[in-house]
């Protein structure tokens, strides 16, 4: 089955080589690995702003930086993190590269827009780095007005045209992705024949398309009264300073589930793949992503329950926050259920996506907490809720990101990644996570608010114990770059399926050729036929393979 | 493909209906019916929106995906307005400086 | 809870409640945790490949599971939220009795004026075992106001009125914080909640120096500013008197009611024409602009004093 | 002429047509999540401050809003009509009734130029010429500066509209547009109707407010 070449095979990555065929290509796979290359970049630098925060805070008197300097690095940390690494993560680089493969088509439906997107995406990069060189913005990543309209002291605009202009790469990847899964799957490919990866990716560019306006608008509103002095939002004229926060919310919340749903695909082919099983309740799983994604329109206001918004719409919207959390906890029990009586080797990728399971399971159940009216009054703007979002997004988003990198690396490079050095990864990882933030949830508690750059010397322990985490982190965070760079040149030649799944994708050869498939595949079967029992599997043309 | 002609009587036709729509707009900003303007206003807006949808924008014929994607963006609005009228239509509170 | 080493304190009626619904909510999550966790752990060791556990027999497709625990979730899920509902009405929608104290929030400190007229910054005193009901408003940006020993919260917006209530049960200095960022300073804007005895605390009040209280204040200022001219009992101007509008309800042209809380006085000041009595005329002019936070604070107070049914609040 | 081959992703030149107008409708529901958001704070506002909207749209200049309306929905017949006669293949028609829609388009931006400096004089421009007239309170501003956002957010989009069709008439010079392939004609034409459609709610929420003298 895995027949390994001598000498490369011609594939995408081989079809040309000047920088020209690179920067003009419209080849999807190759779109991916652009995405790739930039949101690593921002990783890196939202990292880099994480690392002098908790720097900082090792001490209560916060001596390491200028209070300004402190509030421009949280800002940028979350501005950077939000938009430039975890909405783009894993849709533009892993969506981006294995949609058409997955669904059997031979490009995404507007390979042009896809490029222009990556583009887009530079620009408005550039704005961010701009303001980040020009002296920052200390507004937090949630620009609350009147802050950020009247009295902020940073640059509010340059940061506001970034993130604009990003919603347009959201917006042109998003449509490229919804039109695709629409027009292009190959026959036989119905939508319940579709991976849950692909299922994911619809509902969170759904998200995406009807969400990303909104906070486009809100924020050019924000970005115009900075500018004339008077705006929509300001309580000077009568306007509403919370009706700023509900269209960010609007926006904002969704955006979460943008981060979450994609992983929430990639662990779903990890766990299924791993565990040589089908998933647990395939239909139900993607009857879940579809529900999460709409109901996430819905819950926007829990993050105003103590902001002044009236008592009957706090609990309007606690009830309703009670409802996202349903098929969240169906998908948790799933994957759980997926492991039974399965034949379950623990791979990187499977180390990662177990991690997930259980800190998302984690980042949900304090998630309920939180959606708790009253426990939400003592916790709000807390570290309780720094914790809470950075359990769903660090680990859940971020240990999923990596899990799939791992899983469909030998597809992307056609080389092997050395899977020791990944376990030893994986498990850091998890350990080190842990260590930053689970401290985090008791500092919250205890009533430390987000945002100080000093605090009562009573908490000290907690946020050095916090610190000390999030430099295993970073070490963490820099082994891949370095095993998975190195595996770029002296990796082991991977065959074109040599994890045995079940996927279209695993059909062609690893690196893809140009256009994907010599022929448009046809498919003939469900995903996930694996069996455990004697480690067979059928693909989804319908090939058995003992 | 065939260069069939397609009739232009239609099209001129909705462009006229638009056209009075407009002018029924207008004269209702002369009339005194207090609570009514909005909903008379935006109502004449929806109408003219609709035959400029179907159209100008041909959606007219067979039930199809455009149709889906027509009504999303407005359907969506929908919870925009309707979840946060839960908050403004019960709260006491609004800047007043 | 005290035990626990990593507590924060409790010391008011709210806190108590609050850390009642946490305990109970912290222990259905470690039972949800435990079993995912435990389950994990049992089918990943029991199953790992080359074990030799039967394999064979998989669950067949069936919605008896999600159902399952779809119902589940979704029953526990509601009495969490009934639960804390309930409480969330409690803590926001305060008695209209006990201490009634104005508090003022800007870039980067806390004002609070006491109904006597006491001022102070950065720090507030209060009986013990005392309902104290805050007003507060901001000159600025938007702050919120948390002190996690009583595990109250509420976020203060300038341009309006937001209020809350606590308890204290104990005695002793709990930290004031501002947990909506506000700027440079935003870390150094806390300050102390005093708890004292009542007789501690009438003592403290007097010691603030001779104060004419805030109602009093107010009234000079509604001299000063021309509102007695049409307002007052001797006024021939058509302009609704003030006595016993406090706590009521109000009828206002065009049919709608409103409560005349302390939101409705100070945007009547603000902005009359908004809210006009039912059978006045509009001719009150607007002070908006001209009467800032601190002074809007007294001429509120003043007409709450004219209602004096809700004699707690003078 | 380039050979008439639908991009490698596609199996048919149709499916490629229609897909790119699946796409377009798929961006009008993001538009009109954009507006709408906009309108969202108008709805709000215009509630709250219920006669200080009514008196101050008294204000905005209902004749000239009217006579673009009434340009718009001219252009977005003769887009229509342009589209009708490039799938009939008579290109002369075509490019006529092109240059005409973007000539209309352009009479808007003129008459929106005037009806703005009509504002000015008469100071309702907030932040730079704005007064605030007996008897009016501070959130009639509220109003100007939707306005003035949301006639400018149009006013760009019409722009990139004008940009488009005459994109469209080079293409049909240069004979790209055919019975054959026409589908750049059927995609502009759907974003240009729906610019038109995007005035038609903005006519509602600025111009016919309530003039009755009461």
């Amino acid at each position: 089955m895995t027949t390994v070449t001598a000498d490369l095979p011609a594939s995408y990555l081989t079809k040309e080589h000047t920088i020209a065929s690179w920067l003009l290509t419209s080849d999807h796979k190759r779109i991916a690995l652009l995405f790739f290359a930039s949101i690593t970049f921002f990783f890196f630098i939202g990292g880099f702003a994480a690392t002098l925060i908790r720097l900082h805070l090792l001490n209560p008197a916060g001596t390491l930086l200028q209070p300004d300097m402190y509030n421009r690095m949280f800002s940028m940390h979350g501005i950077v993190m939000v938009w430039f690494f975890l909405i783009p993560s894993i849709p533009t680089t892993l969506g981006n590269f294995l949609i058409p493969l997955m669904i059997g088509a031979r490009d995404l439906a507007f390979p042009k827009i896809n490029l222009a997107s990556w583009y887009v995406f530079n620009i408005s990069g550039f704005f961010v780095l701009f303001c980040l060189f020009v002296g920052g913005v200390d507004t937090g990543w949630t620009f609350y007005t009147p802050y950020s309209t009247l009295f902020a002291n940073g640059y509010v605009i340059p940061a506001a045209v970034a993130v604009f202009i990003n919603g347009f790469s959201s917006i042109m990847t998003g449509l490229n992705f919804v039109i695709t899964i629409h027009r292009l799957r190959a026959p036989g490919m119905t939508w319940m024949r579709l991976p849950l990866f692909v299922w994911a990716i619809y509902a969170v560019s759904l998200v995406m398309l009807l969400a990303t306006p909104v906070l486009a608008m809100t924020l050019a509103l924000v970005a115009l009264e900075r500018w004339m002095g008077v705006g929509i939002f300001d309580p000077q004229l009568g306007g509403d300073p919370l009706l700023f926060q509900h269209m960010f919310w609007f926006y904002s919340h969704p955006a979460v589930y943008i981060m979450i749903l994609p992983a929430m695909g990639v662990v779903s082919e990890l766990v299924s793949c791993f565990a040589r099983r089908p998933v647990f309740g395939y239909e139900g799983m993607a009857y879940a992503l579809m529900s999460i994604a709409v109901i996430s329109f819905f819950v926007w206001a829990h993050h105003m329950f103590v902001a002044g918004i009236s008592i009957y719409a706090g609990i309007v919207f606690s009830l309703l926050t009670f409802f996202v959390a349903v098929p969240s906890a169906i998908k948790v029990f799933n994957w759980t259920a997926t492991l039974h009586k399965g034949s379950i080797s623990f791979d990187a990728p499977m180390l990662y996506a177990l991690g997930f399971v259980g800190l998302f399971t984690i980042g949900g159940l304090t998630g309920l907490m939180v959606a708790t009216l009253p426990i939400d009054i003592h916790v709000h703007d807390t570290y309780f809720v720094i914790a809470h979002f950075h359990y769903i997004m660090v680990g859940g988003t971020v240990s999923a990101f990596f899990g799939g990198l791992h899983y469909w690396w030998p597809k992307i490079t056609g080389r092997l990644y050395p899977e020791m050095w990944a376990r030893v990864a994986a498990i850091i990882t998890f350990l080190g996570f842990n260590l930053t933030f689970f401290p985090q949830f008791i500092l919250g508690y205890l009533g430390m608010p987000r945002r100080y750059y000093t605090y009562d010397p009573a908490w000290q322990v907690w946020n050095v114990l916090s610190s000390a985490g999030a430099s295993i982190l970073a070490a963490a965070y820099t082994l891949p770059l370095l095993y998975l760079g190195w595996s770029l040149f002296y990796g082991a030649r991977a065959g074109a399926n040599p994890w045995r799944a079940t996927g279209l994708e695993w059909l062609t050869s690893s690196p893809p050729p140009q256009h994907n498939f010599p022929r448009t595949p046809v498919v003939r079967a469900a995903p996930y036929q694996y069996n455990p029992a004697d480690g067979s599997y059928v693909a989804q043309d319908g090939s058995s393979n003992a | 493909m065939s260069a069939q002609r397609e009739p232009l009587l239609p099209y001129v036709v909705a462009w006229l209906v638009l056209m009075l729509l407009l002018g029924l707009s207008v004269l209702s900003a002369y009339l005194d019916i207090g609570i009514f303007h909005p909903i008379v206003n935006f109502g004449i807006a929806a109408t003219q929106a609709a035959i400029i949808f179907i159209m100008f924008m041909r959606l007219r014929g067979r039930p199809s995906l455009k149709w889906v994607f027509a009504a999303a963006g407005f359907f969506w609005l929908l919870f925009l307005f309707g979840l946060s009228t839960v908050d403004y239509a019960t709260r006491t509170g609004f800047p007043t400086q | 809870m005290q035990w626990v080493p990593f507590w924060p304190r409790d010391a008011s009626v709210t806190a108590q409640s609050i850390d009642k619904i946490f305990i109970g909510e912290l222990a259905l999550v470690l039972v949800i945790l435990g079993f995912v966790f435990g389950l994990m752990i049992v089918f990943g060791l029991r199953y790992r490949r080359g074990s030799r556990a039967n394999r064979t027999g998989l669950i067949k497709k069936t919605w008896h599971w999600e159902i399952g625990w779809t119902v589940g979730s979704l029953a526990a899920f509601l009495v969490l939220f009934v639960w804390g509902a309930n409480m969330y009405v409690w803590l926001y929608d305060p008695p209209r009795a006990g201490l009634e104290i104005y508090v003022v929030a800007k870039q980067w400190m806390w004002k609070a004026q006491h109904p006597g007229g006491q001022r102070e910054i950065n720090e507030l005193h209060v009986p013990l075992g005392e309902t104290v009901r805050l007003l507060l408003t901001s000159q600025d940006v938007i702050h919120s106001f948390f002190v996690p020993a009583f595990r109250v919260k509420h976020d203060v917006l300038p341009g309006q009125y937001e209020t809350f209530w606590f308890k204290p049960t104990e005695l002793g200095r709990f930290r004031l914080e501002c947990t909506q960022y506000c700027g440079t300073e935003h870390a150094h804007m806390g300050g102390d909640i005093v708890v004292m005895p009542p007789a501690d605390y009438a003592r403290w009040l007097s010691r603030q120096g001779e104060h004419e209280s805030l109602a009093q204040q107010g009234e000079a200022l509604f001299r000063k500013y021309g509102c007695s001219g049409c307002h007052g009992a001797n006024s021939t101007v058509h302009a609704p008197s003030l006595v016993g509008v406090y706590g009521g309800l109000v009828h206002l042209e065009g049919g709608d009611t409103v409560r005349a809380d302390e939101r409705y006085i100070r945007d009547s000041i603000l902005l009359p024409r908004s809210q006009i009595v039912a059978g006045y005329a509009p001719v009150m002019p607007s002070f908006a602009g001209q009467i800032g936070e601190d002074d809007l604070v007294k001429l509120v107070a003043y007409v709450q004093s004219l209602s004096p049914i809700d004699g707690a609040s003078q | 002429m380039r050979s008439l081959q639908p991009e490698p992703q596609y199996a048919t030149l149709e499916q490629q047509t229609e897909t790119a107008q699946l796409g377009m409708w798929m961006f009008i529901a993001t538009e009109v999540m954009f507006f709408g958001a906009l309108v969202f704070t108008y709805f709000l506002y215009r509630t709250h401050y219920w006669e200080q909207f009514r008196l101050t749209a008294q204000d905005s200049k209902i004749l000239l809003g009217s006579i673009n309306q009434a340009i718009l929905l001219t252009s977005s017949l003769t887009m229509v009509m342009a589209i009708n006669f490039g799938k009939e293949g008579r290109q002369r028609l075509l490019v006529l009734l092109l240059l005409a829609t973007a000539l209309l388009g352009l009479c808007f931006l003129g008459v929106k130029g005037f009806e703005n400096f009509e504002d000015y004089q008469s100071s309702t421009v907030p932040s730079v010429n704005f007064l605030l007239k007996s008897g009016y309170h501070p959130p009639t501003e509220l109003f100007w500066v939707f306005y003035f956002i949301a006639t400018g957010l149009h006013a760009v989009h019409l722009t990139i509209g004008i940009g488009l069709i005459l994109v469209l008439v080079w293409l049909a010079r240069r004979g790209r547009l055919s019975p054959n392939y026409y589908s750049p004609l059927e995609v502009v034409g759907l974003y240009w109707s729906f610019v038109d459609t995007v005035w038609v709610f903005l006519f509602a929420a600025i111009y016919p407010l309530g003039r009755a003298a009461t």
